[in-house]
């Protein structure tokens, strides 16, 4: 019987190398996996790249990753904001590298990786200095900037309820950037609120099958996210 | 003159939303043209972290973590709202889907370039978020701005000095002072505000600027 | 007050001109607007390209259009079939050109067009006569090709249910290929079993939202689709 | 020779499918590996036009012409199963995500290049379909096939004549006379039916075999 469901974040995160690149799903606190960061805090693992929209929001969830220098790159569209002190800190004292990607290339660039794309034409950036030394085409009399896929060894998300064979519905806009990087991510591992029984949720309605999911951690909220 | 204060600058835009109309508002000022648009016009409000038909902001209280815009404030969902990831929202701004944006701007040029992401200052932190993406893909670019800097620098510009968001992309500014399409032939003053005469909204400019007020649109 | 629902496939379909590019949604019958086709052929338009997956099945929906010599171009991934024999006709005659298209990529390149990318790198066809004539490139260790977006004048589509703002939703395989061409075309015509009050669909489960929908028709099947 | 017919071609294809595998079978004769899937693993059947989950065909009048398989033929779901459009299906295939796809051939070559779509014969009206997408995109492309064509020639081949479908994307074919591993050194048999022999084996396929029983590895 297939069951993806593990007990703990522990377990689900054991395998995580010093090094690993991860994705981490939210748009500021919505959607992120606070309690999943919290194991990973807990586990060790360091040297890592991070995927986000942001790079942090006060002293919980990405921003204690950061705070606990166990980052060494981040990837992410919005870094600086009014409580990315952890981040602003670590970037400015150089031990930070910080590659900025538009948000829209930054979630076409996860879900290329998850759709098997090499690499895509977008008309964002160009001519600005986010475009500056990438390869440039014109098309149908439209520019457009050359970019590639971002994969990732982990994808960290969180969704509101899974079944054990990993499929996934989430809640309102704390969906975000998980569905596309559940398939990005040679593992990916949720903080649900919920497990519910296989049948028990639509099949119109799931939003990410479980083909895209290994591990499923249900996981009560300690506190308010950031 | 009468400046506009920001509340008639967030109207004014309001005022050229159409029923119907799929609008993304940007993060700040922009934002506060939603809290204008005309009662009983029926217009769709996206925000790119996955989300079309925003409402009203929500009461104290009734908050919830999990819907929000981009600015990342608590908001509502309208009746007839939906839900999806953000590559879909991507898609949407990038493939021409939204009639409109409305964006912040330090600059804009007689060419219609956008300047709104960073000041070029080398120790600033920089962060991009969706601007780039909104002003290659909305129909339609309108930019929200005081006319001048603090400093009392036009923030209309013969060319940005700023770092650009993308060239060629604001179809019609809203300052304090004036509405101003971007045209083949530069900036064109369609309106002004009471006791403004264009003499004295060009001294302040310092950039050509034609004047036709038959020329508004909306 | 937004209202997209119109009452007959006739006004829903009235300008489509002569030559205009139109997309068809469906996988065999399972999707396809057959009352829409229907409509379309009643109104006149000609020398049209289509893009489908196939090339029509039996003698109704798609394969009417074709027979009535309405369609000059088709795109798609599987035209011959045990029962294409409007297509097989009027291709071995040389009065219908065909554009062969891998089904992913021409699923893709559907989505691309909607999704405003200019072109993408896919390893489907590399090294096959159907990448014959094509850019292609080695991007870390894997072979592409570059594939261009299909853009729509049309995108004449079957949902189950919609709304006056012209949110869908589908039933089962019947989805295919309509919400990556509704994205794709400037106008897109729906055919739905049952229209709604506004907010009866659930908006974590509505999969095409209404800013890609312009014109929705209520239509009761007349007959099974073929 | 016992040759093996399609139903056992398809339950030994079944025996290597392994619980919780995500898999793809292609039209005609690999769809028949659904009914052999050993009772009690659970493996999750995928169809391009936008489903996971497939179950058994369903009882005669209880079809829906709403839910087919890739060959137009009516299935059902099995609870856990889910739907979605054909670009994320597509998605699902190209990057990698299914474990395995068992697909038809005119002809495998010893490199693993693969020809199932056309004959090449100019007269031919081609047709695709998904066969390239699947064949570059599952992690195990298993081919399934007569070892032998009517005209008894071998469909295993030093180098295809007819159009390729993909090169070098084969990992195992399974024939009515043998189970082949396609390896760096090429052809590689690891069963063959009873009574057959490597040498009667080795020449009707006209290519080198190598054998190793030991290198089964389902």
């Amino acid at each position: 019987m297939i069951n993806k469901i593990f007990a703990t974040a522990q377990t689900a995160l054991a395998d995580v190398p010093d090094g690993a690149t991860v994705m981490i799903s939210g748009f500021g606190g919505a959607g992120m996996p606070s309690e999943l960061i919290d194991g990973l805090i807990a586990q060790g693992a360091t040297d890592l790249t991070v995927v986000n929209n942001n790079a942090g929001n006060g002293d919980s969830g990405l921003a204690a990753l950061i705070a606990a220098g166990r980052v060494r790159k981040i990837l992410c569209s919005f870094p600086r904001q009014v409580d990315s002190w952890h981040f602003d800190r670590l970037y400015r004292a150089g031990k930070l590298e910080l590659e900025l990607v538009p948000q829209g290339t930054l979630a076409e660039r996860i879900r290329a990786a998850g759709a098997g794309v090499g690499g895509f034409f977008t008309p964002t950036a160009f001519g600005t200095r986010l475009a500056e030394g990438k390869e440039t085409r014109n098309i149908d009399g439209r520019d457009y900037v050359l970019e590639y896929p971002i994969h990732a060894d982990y994808a960290l998300i969180k969704a509101d309820r899974a079944d054990r064979w990993g499929n996934l519905v989430y809640r309102k806009t704390a969906r975000n950037f998980a569905p596309v990087m559940a398939a990005a991510a040679r593992c990916t591992v949720v903080q649900v609120r919920e497990t519910v029984e296989l049948g028990a949720l639509d099949p119109e309605s799931i939003v990410t099958p479980g083909i895209f999911v290994q591990r499923v951690v249900r996981l009560t909220p300690m506190r308010k996210a950031a | 003159m009468n400046k506009f204060d920001r509340k008639q600058m967030a109207a004014r835009v309001a005022q050229d939303i159409p029923e119907g109309a799929y609008v993304n508002l940007g993060i700040g000022l922009p934002t506060l043209v939603a809290d204008y648009l005309p009662k009983g016009r029926e217009i769709i409000l996206h925000s790119e972290n996955g989300v079309l038909g925003i409402g009203p902001r929500p009461a104290k209280g009734e908050e919830d973590a999990d819907l929000i815009n981009a600015g990342k404030e608590p908001v509502t969902l309208l009746t007839g709202g939906a839900f999806f990831h953000h590559a879909d929202s991507f898609g949407m701004i990038r493939g021409r889907h939204l009639d409109f944006c409305v964006l912040g701007a330090f600059q804009v040029s007689a060419a219609g370039d956008l300047a709104n992401w960073h000041t070029g200052a080398p120790e600033a932190i920089p962060a991009v978020g969706g601007a780039m993406d909104l002003a290659v893909g909305a129909k339609q670019v309108l930019v929200m701005m005081e006319h001048l800097t603090r400093e009392g620098q036009s923030k209309l510009v013969e060319r940005c000095s700023y770092p650009l968001t993308a060239a060629r992309c604001v179809n019609r500014v809203y300052t304090d002072l004036a509405v101003i399409d971007v045209t083949p032939e530069g900036f064109c003053v369609i309106e002004m505000v009471e006791g403004l005469d264009l003499e004295t909204l060009q001294r302040l400019s310092g950039v050509p600027l034609k004047y036709q007020p038959a020329a508004r649109a909306a």
